[in-house]
């Protein structure tokens, strides 16, 4: 031990004049601006889709009911409440956020005497809830994938000439990335009319078991080989994942599930039907509502005659969606199944002309009435009465018969749906089959942001050489000496809506255009044909503002006779679906009554 | 509810009998005596503990409650993971020593027993020594969520859920673990209590001393300690 | 509305007779409408019936401005918010009626109706001098424009309702 | 391609299954129970295995089975191998090495309190190791439900409800299900 | 095979099963428990002491007290809710669990990441590393009654905790590495203050080598006390500073380098003497490998990248069969996660490797007979053990 080693830690008295370290006020002292402190979530913008609550590992959240916030589509009313006694703040349940809405302030202090006072919904009262500072994730979320998986598609310059279907489908291998981004929170199910239980099924492409899929499908509806096709995927603008990124592609994983399934196997998975009940249904229309509750009769025992006036079953779903978009034998899969499970479907059968409605009501113990909406609407501007004029929903039926249809070399549709761009780019077809280019002008009273028809149809539209003008009002068809028509004339829409979003047109004079064609197509809306039910009947039911009025229940004023589909509610595949499902319970909870009063 | 294996449940007289040195017996002293002992009868007063009567005259309790609020003596016992944010305090960065506050190594000297976190079974037993041992009036600080309700191991099957059950607590401080300056905040905030003759966490053990026992004894299967041991 | 009505209509020297004229043609209107709607088919009788029913609707408002004493002070202030004419005149039309008419058909006479009276009451508001007669005239056009907008928001929903 | 030689070198010997080489210089190697002690030694003696890095179980409780992995690592050239030595779960029992590593006895006593697998011969063997009074199975066994046995034993705090999205939704939107 | 039983001529020989036949009712031994009522580093473990006058005759340790059955709470949680519960496993230096845990889960789910995050890491883990040594330091002079080496110390590791903060969003449990990659980039500005914090850190470090290591009480009260034989280092599984200390040079950031050392120029310090000073200065030396690689980093790391690879989503996040070993050197050793997988979303088995588990129990039962009472807990802070990381 020598002397400098006993002295050498006495040099370190120099720090006796040295500023002290101590922070004055260290109570309150600002935490770093990414400090995970206390929970904040913008109440607006959170969806409630219980995310959150999903990935907390130590069951920290709940989802609870909030005073003023409603449940509606895409939002479940549902806001997450966290448990300070199970936090550890490691704000997964901000990463996971899919809106972004949930954040987290840097205050840090919270001291009470009642262990129950450590729970609370953040972005109602608590006092930092405005505090800018503190954790938000670096750019969007990375737990869970933000683009959908690219589905192949047959490219314009190739599909334009024939009427094959152009979306490919998943492989597997993208059917599973797809349905991983799903996070399965189900706010999808309330937005889908059928209600279908998507998430299970998701779930399903998921874990590849495309047996309990097709199940978990069939469960809720019979048409999920054209649903996965041509379904208008309300389901998608309710998806928690839209946020941001893209929501994910429920209607290609429901066609994936089907696309794995063989037909066979599928007829296996459904089943049976139940025992014969001995009771008897007729079913007037043969599209989606009176399938679906022809099926749905069938599958619990009932015997179900469905009547269809034209040669082949499927309605709407094969005379007005082109084979493009959805093949012919896809819809024949679909109404197979339906077939196996007993139901009788008499083609060519018109109610009204060949069976009338009185022996229907005397042979059958109900009967539901399933038209739909098949005639078209005119515009009735000066000039649609005569030759060159066309309503879309007869031209895509006749071209679905093969009928030969006149296909001139540049045509104008009138029509901002989905039936106006079935029928522009059917003729679009056509028109290259016949003359190897496409003529087709399509105008629509309303501007494009305000098109009733799916986005991709517009694209795809466009992309296949239909040109769009919108924001166009119809003033004449005009037609030459002949009396041949010549083309349509338009002047411009200046607004359509107010600013409730209700009609409210204006037109502008001045602009106005006249769009050639030796055709004018109109495909502005439908209306059913009531015309089978006769004058008595018509007399006797009761109406509402143009419709056959029915209860919640899909009764219509007269006990026997139910309502679906369409003609009643409207207007697409997975309503009438829904639909179908519905009244079929109705028609078989009143057949069960009726036993037990006899 | 679970399925138990019989074969491993094992039966708590038999498995864990008292330790040997705790069990009655004769012994020889050193200076050749033989005597019986009763080590947990003889080491230890039977006595339950009593409810602290306040001062007859408010002012004088007034005046107790100050000086007891402004001599916090911690015991320097770190339960769990939150032990590591006191260190700090007890360094001059943060410096709790200004606000009265200190650290003393043994239970008989202090008067705030902090339960910095998360308490597995084997702790809460020494923890319910430590606290019983503290002179009266003392006090019982909670940190963090595995104090309120089990926080990240509410599905452990070796911490228990609510610290409440089995201490009277005083105070509570959230987070995962609180800051420094978090519990500098919640010192402050029992300093309040005390001042205000809120921190009556020993009287309310007293009071319920059968209850407290009951829980503590439902999660400690191996009681060996007297019932009350200071 | 006829050039005979309005022949009647500019004849007229106070606005208490400008309202009973008006309410005399509603009047008819409301009278057509009432007959029209045994002749339609049950599924599309609301229309009519509903048609009817405003018609009636504006007889009421006419005759009790007629009696009102403040009458002009009313119509200074409805005219203050003039309405504008979309000019959705694809449906504007003038179709034959005939005995049993569809929806679209009524529909479109209807507006017709409404279109024409709203030009009338409009060009007798331009050819008579500022003052309360003229803004009577401007009162009426208003009520028609206002009517007739009703109308097309009831004809998108019925005719381009399918439009999907 | 080490790794690999010297699984060549001992397969015939101690009876050694397939190779799983995860990486060049982490492998992973079954080996029956009678021939562990061999195999350990000769690691250990003669290949540089001196360092055991862990000695641990996995319970495949479908299977039947617990697997004893022991983690021997060579420090010079940075390789180390997984010996996996599957036991029957009833009445588990491994032989101690606690003779080639001391260390091994407190890996040994925690797999005997937390997996129950016995060790005939480890010091200490059978006093109470991290756990202190436990009655009920072994905790790492997966019979055992940590959250069950959670909720009966420590009481939460009540008066937490939550909401299914999907199913709240049903109940405002459309409760009668359709 | 070896001789590892120390030397117990003077006193009780033990039974077959370890157990000494001491009489207590003598008199002349008594039984002392030390902990797990300690606030020092040390922490909530106890060992239990039969001493003779104030010379121990056995010791026995006592874990358990910090049990919160982590590894079977992981086998409850998803792949992703595991990774906020692995830093709790050690609360002084817990990143390395995160890291560990990561890595062990990107080596089954085969996922790339970014470069930066590699970088990004290393940083995490070395400053870590600073920390976990700055509680060494003043953990050793405050267990020896050198009570400023704590204080200042303790400052140093806050000064450290601040970077933490204003970069990860956490002052002790980060939770900035999961599977992966890391959570964000560093904050603007963030190399000055890291560089004030290290020269602030340096400064104090001087003021210990005068105060601590050229102390002659310290000197006297470490040098030859606590001595690891070399030849116990493999049977007894010592590694990191401990072996280093007994001349071993091995160190997994140079001998199996992972995350980017293989890109980064350091030595390691070494000492001989195996004893509690040798012990202290290998981890002197480290602090200050720490400092300069943390300066290295900083300069060398990329300015910008993605911070996360593309994983799959969490929420159902299944991992194919299979069992990996993660490792890495953490301020007290070899830090590793065993990870095994069923293919399930949940994993099968994870088993911490804490060098703790290996230097406080079975080592520190050996060293402990023959110690003087007051140099037991020097000794248990020389071996710098973690009890959280033993029993988990």
């Amino acid at each position: 031990m020598g002397l400098r080693e006993v002295l050498t830690p006495f040099t370190v008295w120099k720090h006796v004049f040295d500023e002290p370290v101590t922070i004055k006020n260290p109570i309150g002292r600002p935490a770093a601006d990414r400090y995970r402190g206390f929970h904040q979530n913008d109440m607006a913008s959170c969806i409630g889709c219980g995310t959150c609550e999903a990935i907390c590992q130590n069951a920290a959240i709940d989802m609870v009911p909030v005073d003023g916030i409603e449940t509606r589509t895409g939002d479940s009313g549902l806001r997450p409440q966290i448990d300070y006694g199970r936090c550890c703040w490691c704000a997964l349940c901000v990463d996971v956020c899919m809106t972004g809405s949930l954040t987290m302030s840097n205050e840090y202090t919270w001291v009470d005497t009642d262990p129950d006072a450590f729970r609370f919904v953040p972005g109602l009262e608590e006092p930092w809830k405005d505090d800018e500072e503190g954790y938000e994730r670096e750019g969007k979320r990375v737990l869970s994938g933000i683009e959908r998986i690219h589905m192949e598609e047959m490219p314009p310059e190739t599909r334009i000439s024939n009427f094959e279907e152009i979306v490919d489908g998943y492989s597997r291998a993208e059917a599973i990335l797809e349905a991983d981004r799903c996070v399965e929170c189900g706010l999808c199910v309330a937005t889908c009319p059928a209600h279908m239980s998507i998430p299970d099924y998701i779930a399903a492409v998921r874990d590849q078991d495309y047996d309990r899929g097709l199940e978990i499908l069939y469960e809720t509806n019979p048409f999920s080989e054209v649903c996965g096709r041509v379904c208008t995927h309300k389901c998608e603008t309710s998806c928690a994942a839209l946020h941001e990124g893209d929501p994910i592609a429920i209607r290609w994983l429901k066609r994936h599930i089907v696309d794995e399934v063989p037909f066979d196997r599928r007829l296996e998975l459904i089943g049976k039907p139940a025992a014969p009940t001995g009771r008897k249904v007729a079913i007037i229309g043969a599209g989606p509502a009176g399938l679906t509750a022809a099926f749905d009769l069938a599958r619990a025992g009932h015997g179900v005659v469905v009547f269809e006036a034209l040669s082949h079953a499927g309605g709407m779903m094969r005379y007005g969606i082109p084979e493009y978009r959805l093949p012919y034998e896809a819809l024949d899969r679909d109404i197979g199944v339906i077939e196996a499970m007993g139901v009788e479907i008499r083609t060519n059968c018109r109610v009204g002309r060949d069976v009338t409605m009185d022996a229907l009501r005397r042979d059958y113990d109900s009967v539901i009435l399933a038209i739909g909406l098949n005639m078209g609407r005119s515009t009735r501007v000066p000039g649609t009465e005569g030759p060159g004029v066309e309503k879309a929903v007869d031209l895509l039926r006749r071209i679905t018969d093969g009928e030969e249809v006149p296909v001139p070399e540049r045509l104008v549709v009138i029509g901002g749906g989905n039936v106006a761009m079935d029928i522009a780019r059917s003729m679009a077809r056509l028109q290259m089959q016949k003359y190897g280019r496409v003529g087709v002008t399509l105008t629509a009273l309303e501007d494009i942001d305000h098109f009733l028809a799916d986005r991709e149809e517009i694209v795809e539209s466009r992309e296949e050489g239909v040109q769009i003008f919108d924001a166009r009002g119809p003033q004449e068809v005009v037609r030459d000496e002949s009396g041949a028509v010549t083309g349509l004339r338009t002047w411009r829409v200046k607004s359509i809506f107010d600013a409730d979003g209700r009609f409210a047109p204006a037109y502008d004079e001045g602009d106005e255009q006249i769009h050639e064609g030796t055709m004018v197509i109109e495909a502005i809306g439908q209306m059913a044909d009531t015309s089978l039910l006769e004058e008595a009947l018509t007399e006797a039911l009761e109406w509402n503002r143009g419709r056959i009025r029915i209860d919640g229940a899909f009764r219509t004023s007269e006990p026997w006779l139910f309502a679906a589909g369409d003609a009643v509610k409207g207007p697409d595949v997975i309503n009438a679906v829904a639909d179908g499902h519905r009244v079929a319970r109705t028609v078989m909870d009143e057949l069960a009554a009726r036993e037990v009063m006899q | 509810m679970k399925d138990v294996d019989d074969k491993f449940l094992k039966n708590i007289e038999t498995e864990f009998p008292l330790r040997e040195e705790l069990r009655p017996r004769r012994v020889t002293t050193p200076d050749g005596q033989e005597i019986e002992i009763e080590p947990l009868k003889d080491y230890f007063c039977e006595a339950a503990p009593k409810v602290h009567p306040k001062a007859y005259i408010p002012i004088v309790e007034d005046f107790y409650n100050w000086a007891r609020a402004n001599s916090l003596w911690i015991l320097g016992f770190g339960t769990g993971c939150g032990a590591i944010e006191m260190r700090p305090l007890m360094t001059p960065r943060f410096d709790a020593y200004r606000y009265g506050i200190q650290w003393r190594p043994t239970p008989r000297q202090a008067n705030l027993l902090m339960i910095s976190g998360y308490l597995s079974v084997k702790t809460l037993k020494r923890a319910i020594r430590a606290y019983e041992q503290m002179q009266g009036p003392k006090y019982v600080v909670g940190l963090g969520s595995c104090t309120i309700n089990g926080g990240m191991y509410w599905d452990s099957y070796n911490t228990i859920k609510r610290l409440d059950q089995y201490l009277p607590v005083d105070l509570y401080i959230a987070g995962c673990m609180p800051r420094p300056e978090a519990l500098l905040a919640g010192f402050m905030e029992l300093k309040k209590l005390i001042k205000a003759g809120k921190g009556e966490g020993a009287n309310k053990y007293a009071e319920n001393f059968a209850t407290y026992k009951a829980n503590q004894k439902s999660v400690i299967k191996d009681w060996d300690m007297p019932d009350y041991n200071w | 509305m006829s050039e005979m009505n309005k022949a009647k209509l500019s004849g007229k020297t106070t606005i208490r007779e400008i309202f009973e004229t008006a309410t005399e043609f509603e009047k008819v209107a409301h009278r057509f409408y009432t007959a029209l709607i045994p002749n339609v088919s049950k599924d599309i009788r609301w229309l009519v019936e509903e048609l009817a029913e405003e018609e009636l609707e504006h007889v009421d408002l006419f005759t009790k401005l007629a009696k009102d004493p403040a009458v002009e002070a009313v119509m200074v202030a409805e005219i203050a918010r003039p309405v504008a004419d979309g000019k959705f005149s694809d449906c504007v039309q003038t179709p034959d009626l005939g005995p049993n008419p569809d929806d679209q058909a009524v529909l479109q006479y209807a507006l017709m109706r409404e279109s024409a009276a709203m030009d009338q009451y409009t060009e007798l508001a331009e050819s008579t001098p500022v003052g309360p007669l003229k803004d009577a005239f401007v009162f009426l056009a208003n009520e028609e424009t206002k009517h007739k907008a009703e109308l097309e928001k009831i004809y998108y929903e019925v005719v381009h309702s399918g439009g999907v | 391609m080490e790794m690999r030689h010297l699984h060549a070198l001992l397969k015939q010997r101690h009876s050694l299954g397939q190779l799983e080489p995860k990486g060049g210089k982490l492998a992973f190697v079954t080996v029956p129970r009678e021939n562990l002690r061999g195999l350990l030694t000769e690691l250990r003696d003669v290949h540089g295995f001196t360092h055991l890095v862990l000695l641990t179980a996995v319970d495949w409780m479908e299977d039947g089975l617990f697997q004893l992995t022991y983690m021997l690592n060579n420090r010079g050239r940075d390789m180390t191998l997984g010996i996996r030595v599957m036991l029957d779960r009833q009445e588990a029992q491994g032989d101690s090495i606690h003779d080639l590593w001391p260390t091994a006895a407190t890996y040994q006593r925690e797999l005997k309190e937390m997996f129950g697998i016995d060790f005939p011969g480890s010091p200490r063997i059978d006093e109470e190791f991290i756990l202190e009074g436990w009655t009920d199975l072994p905790p790492y066994r997966r019979d055992f439900d940590s959250l069950a046995y959670s909720q009966q034993t420590y009481a939460e705090r009540p008066g937490r409800v939550t909401h299914d999205p999907r199913e709240y939704m049903k109940s405002k939107l459309y409760p009668d299900g359709v | 095979m070896f001789n590892f039983k120390p030397d117990r001529t003077q006193y009780p020989a033990a039974d077959a099963d370890g157990k000494l036949e001491i009489d207590l009712e003598t008199g002349k031994y008594l039984k002392l428990w030390q902990g797990p009522n300690h606030p020092g580093i040390t922490g909530n473990m106890s060992v239990e002491l039969t001493v003779c006058g104030d010379e121990v005759v056995e010791g026995k340790t006592h874990v358990g007290y910090l049990h919160r059955g982590f590894e079977k709470l992981m086998e409850r949680r998803t792949f992703i809710q595991v990774f906020p519960i692995v830093c709790r496993v050690c609360v002084p230096e817990p990143d390395f669990n995160e890291y560990c845990y990561a890595a062990a889960v990107e080596d089954l789910a085969g996922i790339e990441v970014p470069e930066y995050a590699t970088w990004m890491r290393t940083l995490i883990l070395e400053m870590g590393r600073f920390n976990s040594y700055m509680m060494f330091l003043g953990g050793i002079g405050g267990a020896l009654g050198l009570g400023i080496t704590g204080q200042w110390m303790t400052y140093v590791r806050d000064l450290m905790l601040d970077r933490f903060e204003e970069l990860t969003g956490a002052r002790i449990y980060h939770m900035f590495i999961l599977p992966g990659g890391v959570r964000g980039h560093l904050p603007e500005g963030f190399e000055a203050r890291m560089e004030e914090v290290l020269s602030t850190a340096e400064r104090y470090l001087d003021d210990i080598d005068k105060v601590m290591f050229s102390n002659s009480v310290f000197k006297t009260r470490t040098k030859g006390v606590g001595v690891i034989d070399p030849k116990l280092f493999e049977p007894y599984g010592v590694t990191g500073p401990n072996a280093r200390a007994g001349g071993v040079a091995k160190d997994l950031r140079k001998d199996s380098p992972y995350l980017v050392y293989d890109q980064l120029d350091f030595e390691v310090a070494t000492a001989t003497d195996s004893d509690i000073f040798a012990r202290a200065t290998v981890r002197r030396g480290d602090v200050q490998t720490s400092i300069d690689l943390i300066r290295q980093i900083l300069r060398k790391m990329p300015k910008d990248g993605p911070a996360m690879a593309r994983i799959p989503n969490v929420l159902h996040w299944k991992i194919p069969r299979g069992e990996t070993y993660i490792k890495g050197e953490c301020s007290r050793g070899e830090y590793g996660y065993y990870l095994v997988t069923d293919g399930t979303g949940y994993p099968r088995r994870i088993n911490v490797r804490g060098p703790s588990y290996t230097h406080a129990m079975a080592l520190l039962e050996h060293l402990i007979p023959g110690t003087n009472i007051s140099d037991v807990a020097a000794l248990m802070v020389s071996l710098h053990t973690y009890p959280p990381e033993i029993e988990r």
